[in-house]
Formats: structure tokens, sequence, C-alpha cells
């Protein structure tokens, strides 16, 4: 199915030629990141069975720290994003079957999924000034002491609304709405030339 | 009242400038008035002097708690233009415009009345049709109005961002050539010193405390400075309406909100028109010392703090240079903001209120220097004859009762939506 | 420039956050029964106290939540901050 | 002729002497060194008239150190690249610099606007006022240009400033504003107690007062320590030391602003011009420093007069001479401590004059209880006449050659960023000092700013409140023992400001003397506020650092009032200028609005489609074809679309998600019409109200289950749906549990129009049912499209046989193309916004023109719709007596008469066509060329337009002398019994 739709998909930034652009080293690397699937997850916190259903359906449990990014195997992950809010995230190999468990478990008990995997484009920000960069435009602390590696918070970034996912003290994925990408990819690169910002493939 | 002209100042020269009067006195409260303006900002005094010159009552007192002129008056970005949408704006903003043409003669003290036109410029097919279907309407109302093509534009207007290029591209522009900027002070001051030579006191240092009601029926002020009885009470203070008429146990659909505005370092002129920049929301202008004036929307929450965030000022600055990339070049030398008076329908209330002798002018919004003149003039002839004149009988307090509400924008009952 | 503690994503800059005015107006239960002054108190004469308000802020780019805060429109000075539903 | 006449052979810790550079001044090559000011290197060149004043031209030197210089004002760069208003004490000299001396024709040392100054009895305060008034006409023909010619400091600027400008944003425990010997300590505090600290100091280097004056620290030279404390806080890891860095301005909730430039940095290639700081601070030390105050004498402005710890400092920071025979004068004892430095680098010193009794000092020609009377000179200082300060009768004075006159009226504090943060502000009598009073944040003042002038005392408040700064953002550790110095001389200064008459001037930037200030407070103009306005003091680019203390003490001194009463005017930011760019940057173009683009723009891109804007979004308006103009292009566009199919990219519309128990009971109060009666599969036209009856919002809601819903708003509202649902999910009817999601982002979709479409779509969806009873109108159905998994709704904005195909957007660019080419056969024109809007009018559907925030749905003729739902948002105001009045204007169509005729932008609709002042009956919504009727059409609000069916009115544009005749008909034009719908 992923190589199906391979040759269908296409990336909000596809008309910016990354490829050409790509090149240079400097203190901080921006690059387009894989797409992946992603699900909003609606639901009362508060709900032990909401909880435990799904639990049930992706074998790890609800986070309910605010900006907690839980990690469901490998490579997928469910973020507290509000109080009743999650996102789910996962890579496009797993085609829909987590989300599939989790739709089945909510079954016609409160709560809500919908896909919103074309809804965004990630863009990686990594490298020693990444946190830099990120602070030319939002107002949030990124000092690692606030914002810890692993965490991930919705808000907002120079010319866009972002989640922000900080994967590493010095690296960091941020899922933008997908018409906002390009206009955000080049307010990011234009902030980035103080710190000698590269794209990267 | 000593005449002020060339020869004033030539005799002025030669007597070392010892011999000029106050331009006002500073009088004592007296312990009662025929009628009290509340507030000494351009529209309270100019209430006062409209009241002693047209309706010949003089025994009039205007109380400001601080520094007359130094509310709204004293802060905003001067623009005068009467190219309103709503047949009822026009009417009453023409009236004002006519009174500013006048006006430095009949105070005898020179406003810089400065008719360099005002120009609205849009981007998009739907904002020029919004934009000449207001000038056409100007024009039915027997208002001045233009349409200005990218060429009359870069004609007019040599500093202004035509380019093709940028986010939102001005693709034409309208324009009211009677319109323009006034010296600010100057109003409040010339104002002033008029009603004064008439016979009105103007009580600085005076803040109103309180209103007296008895049987429905205003009958004096508490002030700081001591009761001081009243037959009518003419309420002008802009930002501070809903406190003072709370007084009078009166609610008004009025919020207060921040706008800010902001002045480079002067340099020689090269902005000669008023811009306003529909994309953006910023207006731009040029003073008569050398700054450029930019002013752009309200912070958009109720304050009276007469302290802007920095995030609106980027706003506008950024705004600004966009339109004007020259500006850039420039330095920004001092920011304040006012104490905005926003109604929830964008239009003013000139009007009686629920207490007999009781009432007001406010809910200006964005536009109320303007207005100064007209809604001084309409404020006296509600006191003098206890009943609006027609210019300001649509301004009423009930229009929020009825639903006839004047929307200029179409913004809804949303205050900071105007 | 505010800084509003959102009880949930902490404290961010007002730009992240949309204004909705005056907090805890009710709204008629019944419309139909109200008045036409009862009704228009609703839509148009809200409080503008200089001094403590409480009002209405929409976390727009965060948990996307109505907050209700009481802040002082004089000094901007914040009191409590609640999610308007929790 | 020695290059720098004025340099000494050695000293000023500042420069390097190693790496001389050169520089032009009025067309005037100079040399300086690295390290120099503009100021202290025109200084060591020998040039004293610098700049013209404002208003009366008169030759103008440097009057100080750094940002509070009043009066050297220069711009440089030339044409394109001029800066103007930079004052010569904060730019750093750099190889081959061009300076130019401002106000000024032809240079500063002629000045023609000179003659000016000759008329200056006719231009006392506010002057202007009083006169040009009549006749009317001139002012504006006539004087006002006139004095806006004359007015204006530097050049206007010719070009943008291209420069690359930073921003940064960063929190912090403890900001500390000054990096003199109590900011330093300060920082150093907090940083070793363990807070996140930002030091800024707005010089190259850090030291504050210590780089004009030698002190003494423990037992060593103060500069060094500083040096050893900046190097401990430099390696610190949460401390973030910033140079050449204003704290600019104080806002809420301790936000500061920070502006640091730089680029002025050595070594430091491709950094931005300026950096942008915004720092979020818990506690904020203030350790801003003082400014020194001038005296009052006839003649202060003469190049020459100058600051006298701006003289010293020339003197120790870069060994310049500021003049060869100095007369030090002054109230306080520092000016003993600067003519010793003076004479150090070799000037000598004709007499030190001090207002007070006491103070004799033997090795310097004294002269207790004298002053400076007048400055003997025209065009720059040659002498003073000295008296007794007393003013004896009888005294005549004594004259004493010079070429300087240093200057100390005693210290105001830096209050500005304290009273910016709104704190307040109290005058202490004794002392003549304005000084901090309560906090306005989370902030406390420390140093010559909180009015302690020994640098022990400087040292010890600076420790200590970095300490309480750090404690109360929670960082306690042991700081160790604070710094302490063996100077404790706090060098008071009486309130004494001014001798003798002539023109003594307060500010010296806009030419207010003494006599103005005076003036002003015999006209009335008795508030300080009045005095500044009236007479612009303190309105400068310097904002009266130096001038405001003595404005305030003249205008007390005239009205007889205590200086605690008159009070000062209001400090606001920035502290010094800031540029433009610098607040604009990253917010100009797509950094301000991102332009938003659906998934198919490349598509519509490589078509060279013009683009129309939609909110933030940009649509494509008609496919430009070859040898057809626009208007030809677009009517093509509709009459191929409506003959056989044509497809729009309809990917900006809102969409939202919406599920849970009660979502079509909330639908229901959402909506003015009925939602609940939907039933799955099956979709409706919605309207959406606001509160006060006015049609909001509208679009499509479609049931996709019991209990699941999705919804379109228009692209313009999106936001504001999605905020409005959200406010009465969460304030309105919190009980309900209702999930609204917003997948605008998500979904792209294309509309087939036309009565191929369903042609088109069986082979496209082969699988998919399209006949009119397994699909009807209004329907939703899940299905594959083009190889694409899609929803697709049959609905019609065109007034044609139309669906609407939804797919994932990483999926739109693939079914645009597919369906493109599915239809190449069928002649398949994909169409515009222009194309779209035509068919649109021609259906008489109406979008934000109409509903434009003022018209109910009654007023567009969907009054029937409204009534049908039950007590929905907005309801109740459609029975306010406003609402319902008759009279109110309504939708109607206007059938233009004239075939040939189009119709202009923005037409008002009125009786007659004399185009004569009158009242309109209305205007015009949205007007299109109908290619399918054959005429100009237009949808217009016209009072009463129902009942006029069938008159004719005039469609008009005064502004364009333009009107047409027109017939009102309904405003559905075309096919108004919908039979097209079915194909
Ligand atoms: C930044 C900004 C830009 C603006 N730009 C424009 C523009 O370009 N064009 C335009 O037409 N309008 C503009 N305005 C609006 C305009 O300034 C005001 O509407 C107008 O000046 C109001 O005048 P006023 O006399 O009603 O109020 P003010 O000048 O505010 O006077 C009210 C007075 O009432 C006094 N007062 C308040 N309470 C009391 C009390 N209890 N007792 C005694 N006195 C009291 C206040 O001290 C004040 O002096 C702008 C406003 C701002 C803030
Ligand atoms: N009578 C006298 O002789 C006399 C009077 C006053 C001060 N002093 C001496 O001056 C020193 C005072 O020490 P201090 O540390 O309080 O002050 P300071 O003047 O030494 O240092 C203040 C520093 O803050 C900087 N600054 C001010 N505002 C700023 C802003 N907004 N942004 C960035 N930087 C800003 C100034 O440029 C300066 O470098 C002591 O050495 C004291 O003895 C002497
Ligand atoms: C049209 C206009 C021009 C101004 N020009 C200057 C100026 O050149 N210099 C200055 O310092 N302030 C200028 N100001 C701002 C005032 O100093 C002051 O900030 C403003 O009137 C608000 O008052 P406040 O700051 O005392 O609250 C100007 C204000 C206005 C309204
Ligand atoms: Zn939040």
């Amino acid at each position: 199915m992923a190589d199906e739709t391979a040759d269908i998909r296409r990336s909000a930034l596809a008309g910016l030629d990354l490829g050409s652009r790509a090149g240079g080293a400097g203190g901080v690397l921006l690059a387009e990141g894989a797409a992946r699937e992603g699900f909003v997850l609606r639901g009362p916190a508060g709900d032990a069975a909401f909880g435990q259903a799904v639990e049930a359906a992706l074998g790890a449990a609800l986070p309910l720290e605010p900006g907690e990014a839980g990690g469901i195997g490998a490579d997928a992950l469910l973020i507290r994003l509000g109080p009743d809010e999650w996102r789910l995230i996962a890579p496009l190999s797993d085609d829909g079957r987590l989300a599939a468990r989790l739709a089945s478990a909510l079954g016609s008990g409160p709560g809500a999924l919908v896909n919103v995997s074309s809804a965004t484009t990630v863009v990686a920000v990594a490298g020693e000034r990444a946190a830099d960069l990120l602070a030319t435009g939002t107002g949030i602390d990124l000092d690692p002491a606030a914002f810890s590696p692993g965490r991930a918070v919705r808000t907002r970034i120079g010319n866009a609304q972002a989640l922000v996912h900080r994967k590493a003290e010095d690296a960091f994925d941020l899922y933008v709405p997908r018409s906002y990408a390009r206009s955000f990819w080049e307010w990011l690169e234009e902030r980035g030339r103080e710190f000698g910002a590269a794209v990267a493939l | 009242m000593q005449r002020y002209s060339i020869f004033s100042l030539l005799r002025g020269a030669f007597s070392g400038h010892r011999d000029w009067e106050p331009a006002w006195r500073a009088p004592e409260p007296k312990s009662s008035y025929d009628v009290i303006i509340v507030g000494g900002g351009g529209h309270g005094l100019a209430t006062a002097y409209y009241l002693a010159r047209n309706h010949g009552i003089a025994n009039v007192a205007v109380l400001e708690r601080g520094w007359i002129g130094g509310g709204n008056t004293g802060r905003n970005t001067t623009i005068v233009r009467s190219n309103y949408l709503l047949p009822e704006n026009q009417r009453f903003y023409e009236h004002s415009l006519k009174l500013w043409e006048g006006l430095s003669r009949d105070l005898n003290y020179n406003v810089m009345f400065s008719p360099r036109g005002v120009i609205n410029v849009f981007h998009t097919d739907a904002q020029r049709d919004y934009w000449v279907r207001r000038h056409n309407g100007m024009r039915y109302a027997g208002i001045d109005a233009e349409l200005l093509t990218r060429a009359d534009l870069a004609r007019l207007v040599p500093a202004l961002n035509l380019s093709p290029d940028i986010r939102h591209p001005v693709v034409g522009g309208v324009m009211q050539p009677r319109g323009g900027v006034a010296r600010h002070d100057a109003v409040a001051w010339g104002y002033a010193r008029a009603a004064d030579a008439l016979g009105v006191d103007i009580i600085q240092d005076c803040e109103v405390t309180g209103i007296d009601i008895q049987g429905g029926r205003v009958t004096g002020l508490q002030t700081s400075r001591g009761p001081i009885g009243a037959g009518r009470v003419g309420l002008a203070v802009a930002g501070h309406s809903s406190r003072l008429a709370e007084m009078a146990g009166v609610r008004l659909p009025i919020e207060t909100h921040l706008l800010t505005a902001t002045v480079s370092e002067p340099v020689k002129p090269f902005i000669d028109a008023v811009v306003s920049i529909a994309a953006t929301h910023a207006y731009v202008s040029q003073t008569d010392k050398g700054e450029v004036l930019i002013g752009g929307s309200l912070d958009g929450y109720n304050s009276w703090s007469q302290r802007g965030s920095p995030a609106r000022l980027e706003d506008i600055l950024a705004s600004a240079s966009e339109y004007f990339p020259r500006v850039s070049r420039l330095r920004q030398l001092r920011h304040w903001a006012g104490v905005m008076d926003m109604s929830m329908d964008g239009s003013p209330i000139i009007a009686k209120l629920p207490v007999e002798g009781l009432v007001m002018t406010g809910g200006w919004c964005y536009g109320g220097f303007k207005a100064t003149p007209a809604s001084g003039w309409c404020l006296a002839w509600t006191l003098a004859n206890d009943a609006p004149h027609a210019l300001n009988a649509p301004f009423s307090l009930e229009r929020f009762r009825t639903g006839a509400v004047l929307d200029e924008n179409g913004a809804g009952p949303v205050a900071w939506g105007h | 420039m505010l800084l509003i503690p959102c009880p949930f994503c902490g404290a961010r800059d007002e730009t992240e956050f949309a204004y909705g005015g005056e907090a805890g107006i009710e709204r008629p239960a019944d419309p139909e029964a109200a008045t036409d002054e009862a009704w228009t108190d609703y839509l148009c004469f809200h409080d503008n106290p200089k001094g403590p308000h409480r009002e209405l802020w929409f976390h727009r780019d965060g948990c996307r939540r109505w907050l209700e805060v009481e802040r002082d429109t004089y000094t901007h000075e914040l009191g409590a901050v609640r999610l308007s539903r929790p | 002729m020695r290059r720098q006449p004025f340099r000494a052979a050695e000293g000023g810790h500042l420069i390097d002497r190693s790496e001389p550079l050169r520089f032009d001044f009025d067309g005037h090559r100079h040399e300086g060194y690295r390290g120099d000011s503009l100021a202290s290197s025109l200084l060591a060149a020998g040039v004293r008239i610098v700049a013209r004043s404002f208003k009366y031209h008169r030759p103008r030197g440097v009057w100080g150190f750094g940002p509070e210089e009043p009066n050297a004002m220069v711009t440089t760069g030339v044409r394109e690249e001029a800066r103007p208003n930079l004052k010569a004490t904060e730019v750093p000299l750099s190889e081959g610099l061009e300076a130019f001396g401002q106000n000024a024709w032809p240079s500063v040392s002629w000045d023609l606007g000179g003659a000016v100054g000759l008329a200056g009895g006719l231009m006392p305060a506010g002057f202007y006022y009083k006169t040009f008034m009549a006749p009317a006409r001139w002012w504006y023909s006539l004087y006002e240009p006139l004095i806006r010619r004359m007015a204006g400091f530097g050049p206007a600027p010719r070009t943008p400033d291209d420069a690359f400008y930073a921003k940064r944003r960063i929190h912090a425990d403890v900001l500390v504003a000054g990096g003199g010997p109590a900011g330093v300590a300060a920082a150093l505090a907090a940083a070793r107690a363990g807070a996140r600290v930002v030091l800024a100091d707005e010089n190259t280097r850090f030291g504050g007062d210590l780089l004009r004056a030698p002190g003494e620290v423990g037992d060593s030279d103060g500069l060094a320590w500083i040096d050893t404390a900046t190097a401990e806080l430099e390696a610190m890891s949460h401390v973030h030391l910033l140079n050449r860095a204003t704290v600019a301005g104080y806002y809420d909730h301790n936000l500061l602003t920070v502006a640091e430039r730089a680029g002025e940095e050595e070594g430091a290639p491709g950094a931005p011009a300026m950096r942008l700081w915004f720092v979020r601070a818990r506690e904020v030390v203030i350790a801003a420093g003082a400014h020194e105050r001038p005296l009052l004498f006839d003649g202060n402005d003469r190049p020459g007069v100058m600051s006298a710890s701006a003289a010293g400092g020339y003197a120790h920071a870069y060994g310049v001479l500021a003049g060869r025979q100095a007369v030090v004068a002054g109230n306080n004892d520092s000016i003993y401590r600067v003519a010793r430095l003076l004479r150090s680098v070799g000037v000598s010193i004709a007499a030190v004059a001090d207002t007070r009794s006491g103070g004799d000092v033997r090795d310097l020609p004294c002269r207790a209880g004298e002053a400076v009377e007048r400055v003997l000179g025209s065009r720059r200082v040659r002498g003073v006449l000295l008296r007794r300060a007393d003013g004896r009768a009888g005294d005549k004075g004594e004259r004493i050659t010079c070429d300087l006159v240093a200057v100390s009226g005693g210290w105001s504090p830096a209050v500005h960023l304290h009273a910016q943060a709104r704190g307040s502000l109290r005058y202490d009598e004794e002392r003549g000092l304005i000084l901090p009073d309560r906090a306005g944040g989370a902030n406390r003042s420390a140093g010559a700013g909180a009015g302690r002038f020994d640098l022990d005392g400087c040292l010890e408040e600076g420790w200590a409140a970095g300490i309480a700064a750090a404690a109360s953002s929670g960082h306690e550790r042991a700081a160790g023992e604070p710094p302490r110095s063996p100077d404790r001389n706090a060098g008071e200064a009486p309130v004494f400001w001014q001798t003798g008459g002539g023109k003594r001037f307060v500010d010296l930037q806009y030419d207010v003397t003494a006599a103005d200030v005076d003036l002003a407070a015999r006209e009335g103009y008795r508030s300080v506020e009045h005095v500044k306005r009236y007479t612009a003091l303190g309105m400068g680019t310097d904002q009266g650092k130096t001038s405001g203390m003595a404005g305030l003490v003249l205008l007390s001194e005239a009205l007889g009032r205590p200086v605690a009463q008159t009070g000062t005017t209001t400090f606001r930011p920035p502290y010094t200028p800031v540029p433009m760019a610098a607040m604009a940057s990253g917010l100009l173009g797509e950094g301000r609005d991102a332009l938003r683009r659906t998934a198919a723009d490349d598509w519509h891109e490589a078509r060279g489609a013009p683009f129309t804007a939609a909110g933030l979004w940009r649509r494509p308006r008609y496919y430009p074809r070859e040898g057809m103009d626009e208007a030809e292009t677009i009517d093509a566009e509709v009459r191929e679309t409506r003959a056989g199919a044509g497809i729009v990219d309809v990917g900006t519309l809102g969409k939202v998600d919406i599920q849970g128990r009660d979502a079509a009971a909330f639908l229901d109060l959402v909506y003015a019409n009925r939602m609940s009666s939907l039933k799955t599969g099956r979709g409706r036209y919605g309207l959406m109200l606001r509160e006060d009856g006015r049609v909001f919002d509208d679009g499509v809601v479609m049931r996709l289950g019991e209990n699941h819903f999705y919804l379109t708003t228009t692209t313009a509202h999106q936001h504001e749906a999605m905020q409005h649902i959200e406010l009465l999910l969460q304030t309105v009817w919190p009980e309900l549990e209702v999930y609204a999601t917003d997948v605008t982002e998500h979904w792209f979709a294309a509309a087939l129009a036309g009565p191929g479409s369903r042609a088109l779509l069986e082979r496209a969806a082969p699988e998919l049912d399209l006949s009119d009873d397994a699909f009807p109108m209004m329907a939703v159905r899940a299905a594959t499209v083009a190889g694409l998994s899609a929803l697709v709704f049959r609905m019609s904005f065109s007034g044609e046989l139309s669906y609407e195909v939804a797919v994932p957007a990483d999926h739109g660019l693939a079914l645009w193309t597919r369906l493109l080419t599915e239809g190449r056969e069928d002649g398949l024109t994909p169409y515009g916004t222009e194309a779209m809007g035509t068919m649109r009018i021609e259906k008489g559907h109406v979008t934000h023109a109409e509903a434009d925030g003022r018209t109910t749905p009654d007023d567009l003729g969907l009054g029937r719709m409204a009534s049908a739902g039950g007590p929905a948002i907005g309801k109740r105001s459609l029975e306010l007596p406003a609402l319902r009045r008759n009279g109110r204007q309504q939708l109607v169509g206007l059938s233009v008469i004239d075939p040939e005729a189009r119709i202009p932008p923005g037409c008002q609709v009125v009786e007659s066509d004399d185009m004569r002042p009158a009242p309109p009956l209305g205007h015009v919504t949205s007007f299109c060329y109908s290619p399918t009727l054959g005429r100009a059409l237009a949808l217009a609000l016209v009072e009463n337009g129902r009942a006029r069916t069938g008159q004719t009115v005039y469609i008009a544009s005064p502004v364009i002398d333009l009107s047409m005749a027109a017939e009102i008909v309904s405003p559905v034009f075309y096919d108004p019994e919908g039979t097209r719908l079915n194909g």
C-alpha cells in the first residue's frame, strides 16, 4: 500500500524543490520530515473506560500530562494536546491499523477519532542552533528544563501554528498546517540566515 | 480675547513677548452652573464653545480631571475625513468637516487643519468593490470622493510600495481630497481659549466622582474639588464614558480598549497624503514637524492602561514598512496608547440618557478626533434644546434596544471588532 | 504583551490567544421568552470596569480551550485563570 | 598639520591606536582609531560644529557621551545609503565612514538657514498657533509647505533598509538593564545564586561610568574588576551577556525589548545589523545609571560647552582633548575629578567654578561660589564670563579665555525603565532628584539609577538587588562576598540651575529656551504636559534626557509651586530610538501573513493562472488562453461548463468534523435551520447567524452517521466559525457531548459541474451508482474516484448538475490531474473563481458580499429557511423591531438593459441617472457579465427591493461618471426551476 501511494502523494513543499536548495553546513539543518499518519483523538480524560479503551487498543497508557508524548511501539506517538484532545502519530507503513484498533475500541462510548494525516507537513529542525532558530519566532520557553526532550506542544511559530515535538535537545519536528507549509518554510529559511541554516534532504 | 495675528506676533517680538495674556483663565469652580461639561478633551471644550456661541449659554464649566487635551485628543493620529459608508455617519462627519474648514479663523487659533487628502488603498476585488461603493455613496451625499488608479497613487504618494510582488499588492485606491490632518493639541487649546473668552470656566485637575440625581433629574456633580450644582450635565469623557454613566446608574454599550500610535524621528517631508492600508490595517502620515505617524488596530482587549503591547507595535511597523519601505530606514522614537471608547456598533452615541438633564457624547471608536467640532456642536444643541438635532438623532442609545444599529463594518456587537 | 497562564499549557504569550470579552454573561435560557431589554442587555450592555474584570480568552494556538481569566484592566495584573469547561 | 590635533599622545582604553581609520565629515577627510565613536574622533580632529539646531539653525557641537546626546545629530552614508538622525556619540567609527552634519545648507559650518535665527524674535514657543490663519487657503498652499520644508531633521530616506535584522525571544529569571558597577554586581550575584541571567548594556564594553572616569573596586582598578566579573559570567551557561544592547522597552508582565547592535561587533561577519531580543524575565534589575544635567546660562548651546563627565570621558576613554583650555563649572564634587582627568591628558584648566561656597581644592584654580554667566564667542566658545553664583549686585564678573566649558549640574537618575513599567516616582526635595519609588512590576532599581552616586554604594545596591531578584525567582545559592570600593563620596549636588539672562537653552535639540518655558506658563500652559506640547521640550530624539529636569524646575519656579507638584511627563518606550526595520523584521510579506496554497496550487501556477486572494488563501481567477483576453476567457469557462463540464478547486472551504452523542442537537442550535432531521448520507444547506441576527456564515452540513457530521464553512470565516463553535460548546452548552475538529487542512476538494459531469464521474468512479435514485441531490457517498479514496457530495453552486469530490490533501493534486486527464475527451474545462462567481450570480447564490454582517436572512430572501428551525443562535434578535421593520434593503437581481453595458465596481443603485446628490436606494453587491444571458447582471440590496420587482432603476458609479439602466428582477436569473441540477 505504501508503495502504491508513493506516486500519488505530493508534499506541500514539493513546489519549493528543496533538492535545489540542499547543501551548506551551518548551526542548524532544515529538512522535510517523512510524511506520517495523524489522527485527532478526542475524549474525556477523566473517564476510566475511555482510558482503558485507548490503552487496550494501543498497548500504551493514555498520556495525561500536558505535552506528554507517549511512545507506542517503536515509532508511533500519542501526544496530549488539550484537556480532551490527543494526537496519534504513526508511520505511513502502519496503514491505519492503530487507528482502526482505536476506533473499534472506542465503539459507541464517548470520544471521537478523526483522520488528519494530510493536514500537516513535517519540518525537521536540528542542530546546535535549532532552539535558537525556533526562538526567533515563538514565545514558549525552549530551555530544556522547561521543555524537555520527548515532549510536544502546540504553539505559534512565526507565521504558522505548529505542533512542536522535541525529539532531542537539539532536534525538533514541527507539524505545520499543510496550506501554510511553504510560507512557513521560507520564513524559517530566512530567519535561519543568522545561523547559517542549511537544507538537508 | 487678545487677537492672534502676525501683527500681534510682531508686537510681541518688540516687547520680548512679555504681554501675552493667558490663553484661558484658571478659575475656581463656582457653586453651580447652568451647564457642566465633564471632560476637557476636544469634544467637551467644543461643546462648551458652541453652547456659548450658538446658544448664548455661557454659564458653563468644563471639568477636566487632568489637563485639557490630555485624553485621546492629545494622543491620536489626527486624521480628519468624512468618507463614511452609512448615510447617518456621512451627514454627521461631513458637517464636522465643514466646521473644520473654518475652524482656525472661527477660533482665532491656528489648528493647522491640513486638507492634504485621505487615501485608502485596496488589494482585492472585494475591497475594491467596498471602497468604491463607499466613495460613490459619498458622492450621492454631496461629499468629495475620487477613484485612484495605481498611476494616480504613484504620483500622489511616491513613497508607496506599488510593487505587484508583495504579499498584498495595491490594486488601486480612493481618496477624499478634502480630508487631512490637524494639530491635535491646538484643537483643545483653541476651543478652550475661545470658550473661555465667551465666559466658560475651564477647570482642570477636577475629577468628577459622582453625579447627583434628585427625582430622576441631575442636580449637580461630586468632584475632587467639592460638589458643584448643575442645571444640565454633558458627558464627553471618551474611554471613561461607562464610568461616568455608571455614576448615574446608566449602563452603556461601550467598552474601553487600547489603541497604539507611534512616531518616527523627524525627517524632511516625503509622505504628503494620509494613507490607510486595507490589507494590514495601518495608517500613515507625516506631521508638519517631520515625524512619520503610524496607527493600526486595537490591541483587542478591554484596557484602560494606555500602554500597548509590543506585538501590536511590531505588526503596525511591519505594515508601515511593507507599504512605505523607506520608512524602514527610520527609527521609532516613541509610542503610546489611548483609552478608546468602542461602541457596540462602531458608531457614536450623542444622546440624552435616561436621567433628566444628562446627555453624553461617546463611543467614538477610532474616529472621534475628526468628529470634534460636530460632536460639540450637536451636544451643545441637545443640551440647549433638550432634544437631539437631526444630525445626531440617529446616534441614540435606544438603537441598541431596537436593533437599529449603525454598523459601519458589519462586525456585530463585538466592541473590539469595529 | 500579556503572559497568560493557561491552566493546561502553561504561560503563553497573548498572541496565541483570541479575546472573547466579558465572561459569565448568562445567555437567556429561553431567548424567545426574554424581553427585548433583557435580550439586548445580553447582546450589547456589558461590564466595562476599570479594575478587575472576568473575561474570556480562547487559546487558539495551544489547547484550543476557552479560558476564564481575571485581569485588572488598568494594571493588567492577572488573577485566577480557569478553563471555561473543565 | 597633525591628523588628530586633539588626541593626547597616549591614553584611551576604548581605542586601538594600532588601527587608524579614515572617515569623512561634511566632505572633509579625518582620521581616528578603531574603538572611537564618531563624536570622539570628530573632537580629536578638532571639528567643533557638528550640527545646526532645529529652529534657529544655531551651530551646535557635541554635548554628551552616549545616548543622552541632544545635539550632535548626523546622517551617515550618502544618498540611497543615508541614515538620518544618528547621534555621533553612538556611531562607532569605521573605515571609510561618511557622515554629515544635519539641518544645514550647504554645511553645518556655513549654513544659510542661519538667517532664520535672526527672525528668532518672531518665533517664540507656539508662534504658529497665532498666525497663518487667513486666508484659510494660504495655510495649506503656502505656509504649511514652507514649515514642512524647514522642519524635520535629517534627509528623508530614499531607499528601504534591506540589511538583515534578527529577532530572538528568551526567558530569564533575571534581566539586568545596565552594565555599570551596579549592574555587573547584580548580574554576578544573581548568576552565582543560580538564576538564568541576561545582562544588557548599550555600550561596546561593560563598565558604565567607569568607562568615563577611573574608580577602584577592591584594591584594583574598577574596569579590571568589571572584566574579571564579566569573564566569570561569560563562562556560565545560564548567563547571556549582551553588549551594544539597549533595553528599549519595558512592557506588561515583564516583557522587555532589547535592541542589540550585533552588526557593529567586529569579527562577526554576516551578523544581523541588529538583533531585537524579547526577554520575558521573572525579575528585572534596573541599573541604568544617571544622566548629567546641564547648567543654564547665556549661550549654553555654543559648541565647546559640554557635559563635564563627557569631557572627562573623552579624555579617559579615548585620549581626546575636547579643548585646549577649559573652564570646568558645576555644582557638585564631580567637577574636580573631571578637571584632573582633563589635565592628565594635557588640557589646561583655566578655572574650576563651583557654585557652592566650599570645596576648595589646592591643586586646581578653584573659584568657590562662582558660576558661568555667559559664553563669549559666536560660533564657538572663546571664553566665559564668570560671576558670583549668588548674584550679588555690582559684581561685573570676570572674563576667562577658554575653548571648552565642561559643566555639571548634577545627575538625573535614569528612571525611564522603572517608569515605563508604571513604577511611581518621588521627588527628593533636598537632593533635587527624581527617584524611583514603588515598582510597577517585578523589578528593582539599583545604583546611580536609584540615586546612589558613590561607587561603593552602587556595588552594594547592585549586589543586593541581584541576590533579591534571584531569590524571588527561586534561586538562593550562596553568592559569596559583595565587591566593595573605597569610593564612598556621593558627590551630592544642590539644586541649582541657572544664572543670568540671555538665550539660555533648556532643550538643545528643539531650541527651547528658558524664556519659552516662562512664556508657556504665563500663557496658561501650566501643566508640565502642556509645556512639553506647547514648546516641544523633551520631544526630540533624545526625549529630554538632559533637558527634562531643567524644564521641570523652570516651570515650577515660573508657577511658584514645588517641583513635586509639577510632576514629570510620561516616560514611554523606546529608551532610545529603535530602527523600524528591526521591529518589522520577520513580519514582511509572507512572514506576517502566510500565503495559503491548496494542494493543486502548483498546477494552477504552472498553468499561468492569475490569482486572487480569499482570506490568506490564493485561488486561481481563470486559466489564460491563447488569443483570448481575460473577459473572453472567463466567458468561455462559463459557457463550456454550462454546456459540458467544468472543474474548479474548492479546497479552500472550511471543513469541520463534528461527532458526539449530542452532535445533532448542537447543530440545531448553531444553524438557523434544522439539521437533526437530516438522514445519514444526506446533506443540507445551512445558515449560521450571529447572535445579533445577522447572517454570519453558510455552508453545507452532511450527516455521515448517527452522531457524525461533516460541515463546510466559507473560506473567509473558517477560523471564526471554529472559534464560534468552540465558544458555544465550552461556555454556553458545556453539558453537550460534542467534539468539533477542524479538518480544513486535511481535505482537498474539487467540484465537477455541468451536464457532462455525471458521465465523467461515472468513468472515474465505476463502482458508484450515480443515477438520481441512488445518488440524489444533496447525497454524500464514500467512493473510489480516479483510484483514490474519496467522499463525493452531490450539490451545486453553479446551478448545474454537480459533484464535489474530496480527498486527503496529499492526494489532491493527483485527483485534480487525474480528473482532468479523464475528462480530456469530454472537454473538461478547469475554471477559476471568476467563472465560479459568474455562475453563482446567475443563480443568485449569496456570498459575503451580500452577507456583509448587516443583513438578516430575510434581507437575503432566506427568511423562510431561518424560520424553519428551532431556537438557534441569533433567532431571538430577528424579533427586534428594527430587524422586522418595513423598508429594509432586500436582495434583488438587476438585469442591465443595454446588452453592451458592463457594470463597473462599487456601484450604487439610484432612481435617477443624473448623479446629483440624492439618497441611493441601495447598492450593487456582486456583478458580472453573464455569457449565458448575454447581458450584465448584478445582485443588489435595495430598499423594499422585492416589492420593486419590474421597476427600472440606475446602476451608477459617480466616481467614474458612469450609469446605466437596469430592471429589478428575481435574484435567481438562471434556471429558477432548478431543472438543470438534474443534468
Ligand atoms: C492612538 C489613537 C489614534 C486615533 N486616531 C484617530 C484619527 O486618526 N482620527 C480620528 O478622528 N480619531 C482618532 N482617534 C480617536 C480620537 O482621538 C478620539 O475619539 C477623540 O479625540 C476623543 O475626544 P474626546 O474629547 O471625546 O475625548 P478625550 O480627549 O479623551 O477627552 C476626555 C477627557 O475626559 C476626562 N475625564 C475622564 N473622566 C473624567 C472625570 N471623571 N472627571 C473629569 N474629567 C474626566 C479625561 O481626562 C479626558 O481629558 C484616535 C485615538 C487614539 C487613542
Ligand atoms: N557625582 C558623581 O561623581 C557621580 C554621579 C553619578 C554616578 N557616579 C558613578 O557612576 C557609577 C554608577 O554606577 P551604576 O552602575 O549605577 O551606573 P553606570 O552609569 O555606571 O552604569 C549604567 C550603565 O547602564 C547603561 N544603560 C542605561 N540605560 C540602559 C538601557 N536602557 N539599556 C542598556 N544599557 C543601559 C549605561 O550606558 C551604563 O553603561 C558609579 O561609579 C558612581 O560612582 C558618579
Ligand atoms: C500627532 C502626534 C505627534 C507626536 N509627535 C511626537 C514627537 O515628535 N516627539 C515625541 O516625543 N512625542 C510625540 N508625540 C507623542 C506624545 O509625546 C505623547 O506620547 C502622546 O501625546 C501621548 O501622551 P503620553 O505619552 O503623555 O501619555 C506625538 C503625538 C501625536 C498625537
Ligand atoms: Zn492552553
